[in-house]
């Protein structure tokens, strides 16, 4: 516990003195407690690492009781720091108290220690930063920047199958009857293969196989699903015949056909 | 290369002594012109640079230097600027693609041109039985897939329009002649309604319904 | 695939659907640097070039095309840009920009928050002995050098600080690794967060200020 700077640092020199009362004059111009720590501690004139914490204790207590006594107002951490400084002082110079769970003196003079290290290595960095060369005073961006526009483009998309479909609603509108209900829901294979022979030829590339079902078969569940069965068959047909080709993605994904390649 | 300029200020009056090299020159004009929020003189550049220098010279140092690169510097009146080169403009834009499915008031009025070519507004009209809106007409025109064709030699000179290349190529066709006609529509199966019985009655009022009918069969996905 | 630019035909012996030549792309590369203020990502340049094209590899050709030049090619972080070498700043007094000085405070701050980046409002205090006036965070957030990161996952989830990459491209950093004496800070354990001793000890009232010293035992910087 003894230790070897508490007695140079007790007797803290005359010139130290006049350099703390010195600070006092310009005490708003400090950041805390702390950034009056760390200069104080510049007085000792050594690393950081071996800083002599008591010293520095004795230090501040001076300075705050010179304050004192010009009345200078002090903020209330400036005080708090003297009464911590005063515990760790007491800490310092006493001998551990077995009952005392808390960190010990020396715990808490390395970590006061490592915390004014901390900030003039901050402080330092800072100035590194602040040093090196800066945009738009040591180099210089482009000076005509050039905008990129961005340029949202639409395409449309139909293909010939829905043009087919618009212009063959729009010649058998007067004929359209939007609902009619056979007396048999079935679509038969015979059906589904004539009208797709005559389809498959038109639409050039792959067409999801839905398409092909016929108008009034595709609203009611029943009669679409009949339709459904009866397309897919035909597809199948077609081809085995070589006439068309059929692709599917994935499981469930939809089934497209296109007209096979004759030339091939 | 990186002779100061501050080092040579005492005898500035024997510039030839004192000037940078010139590849140290060409780098001060290469930076104020990248810099610079505007053209810059050959007296301007002058100005800024040590004594002795050539500023001239150094801009057609650079100006060669730049040839068939990315970006050009070029003369701007009488002043001097670093600038993209002419075929590389279409780097700066951002170009986003989006599909849409083309209403039903478009591909009705496409169909209708393609098959009736050429055919005034009011014979368009007449066959859909609605007024066609303007903008229906410039988006189809905007997409190149109609155009104006010639005036009808009757009363009033109606415009007429017609189908572009542009369209029979979207849609893979040789010529507008391709278009299956009515028949074989019917044969294929897209014209398989039979009339029901009071078709007629449907017409006049129902525009709207129809519509919506019509889309759900069609537009599905 | 088809979009390859129009130019590059003299002599490009490649096929006509392949990407562009190296020295082709490299000229694209230095049109998009030299027509932006702003660092441009690898992955915002590639989206402009044809397909095919390696903006990565372009760039480093370009990189060192300027080496020694008026201009150079820098990274600033993930990103790219071109500015004007450092030793020529004399020439661009008319382009200087006048920024506000910033504040003892402001400036201790700005380099705590880069050192230790992730940063929380306390542990900044911690660091500097004395509270963190609002003005000074809020002036360094309008200058575009911090921002808020993630909160810390600890009780009271406290939100950090983090420098920018405007923060880096200003003071002409590639990366937050590549400021001044990191490595030394590091090594003297300087950047580590160091609770106070007994900080657990201190049980019974004080559950706010034990979170805050866990966090800091558990966040490494």
């Amino acid at each position: 516990m003894a230790d070897p700077e508490q007695f140079s640092a007790a007797s803290t020199s005359v010139a130290d003195r006049l350099a703390a009362e010195a600070l006092i004059v310009d005490v708003d111009g400090f950041e805390g407690p702390l950034d009056l720590l760390l200069t104080l501690s510049r007085t000792q004139k050594v690393d950081l690492r071996k800083i002599s914490v008591l010293g520095l204790a004795e230090q501040y207590m001076a300075f705050i009781n010179e304050a004192r006594a010009l009345r200078i107002e002090l903020a209330a951490d400036y005080l708090v720091m003297a009464a911590w400084l005063a515990f760790l002082k007491s800490r310092l110079l006493l001998p551990p108290d077995p009952e005392d769970e808390g960190p010990s003196g020396e715990d808490l003079a390395a970590h006061l220690a490592f915390q004014l290290e901390r900030l003039a290595a901050m402080r330092e960095a800072a100035a590194k930063l602040m040093a090196r060369d800066q945009i738009g005073r040591d180099f210089f961006v482009r000076g005509i920047p050039e905008n990129v526009s961005r340029v949202r483009k639409v395409t449309y998309e139909a293909s010939i199958l829905d043009l087919m479909q618009a212009y063959a609603r729009l010649r058998t509108r007067d004929e359209f009857r939007p609902y009619a209900l056979d007396r048999d829901s079935v679509y038969t294979l015979e059906a589904a293969l004539e009208r797709m022979r005559g389809l498959i030829g038109l639409a050039g590339d792959w067409t999801d196989l839905e398409r092909y079902l016929p108008d009034d078969w595709s609203s009611d569940p029943q009669r679409r699903r009949s339709a459904t069965a009866g397309n897919f068959a035909a597809a199948l047909e077609l081809a085995k015949a070589g006439k068309v080709e059929l692709r599917q993605s994935d499981i469930f994904s939809p089934i497209e056909l296109r007209k096979a390649a004759r030339e091939t | 290369m990186t002779d100061t300029p501050e080092h040579q200020d005492e005898n500035s009056s024997a510039p030839l002594f004192a000037a940078p090299p010139m590849a140290e020159q060409e780098r001060m004009v290469e930076a104020m012109l990248f810099a610079s929020a505007d053209p810059l003189t050959v007296a301007s550049m002058a100005s800024r640079m040590p004594h002795g220098c050539d500023a001239a010279e150094a801009v057609q140092h650079l100006r060669r230097r730049y040839e068939g690169r990315g970006v050009q510097v070029v003369r701007v009146g009488e002043a001097w600027a670093i600038r993209t080169a002419g075929d590389l403009g279409f780097l700066m834009q951002n170009e986003i693609v989006e599909t849409r499915k083309l209403s039903r008031a478009a591909i009705e009025t496409l169909a209708i041109i393609a098959y009736h070519q050429p055919v005034t507004r009011t014979e368009i009209e007449e066959i859909r039985g609605v007024s066609v809106s303007r903008g229906t007409l410039d988006q189809l025109i905007e997409l190149n897939w109609i155009r104006f064709g010639r005036r009808r030699m009757t009363p009033g000179r109606p415009v007429t329009f017609v189908a572009t290349p542009e369209f029979l190529d979207h849609f893979g066709l040789e010529s507008a002649r391709d278009l299956p006609g009515l028949a074989e529509l019917r044969a294929a199966g897209l014209l398989d309604n039979r009339p029901p019985p009071g078709a007629a009655a449907l017409d006049a009022g129902e525009e709207d319904e129809e519509a919506d009918d019509q889309t759900e069969l069609f537009e599905e996905e």
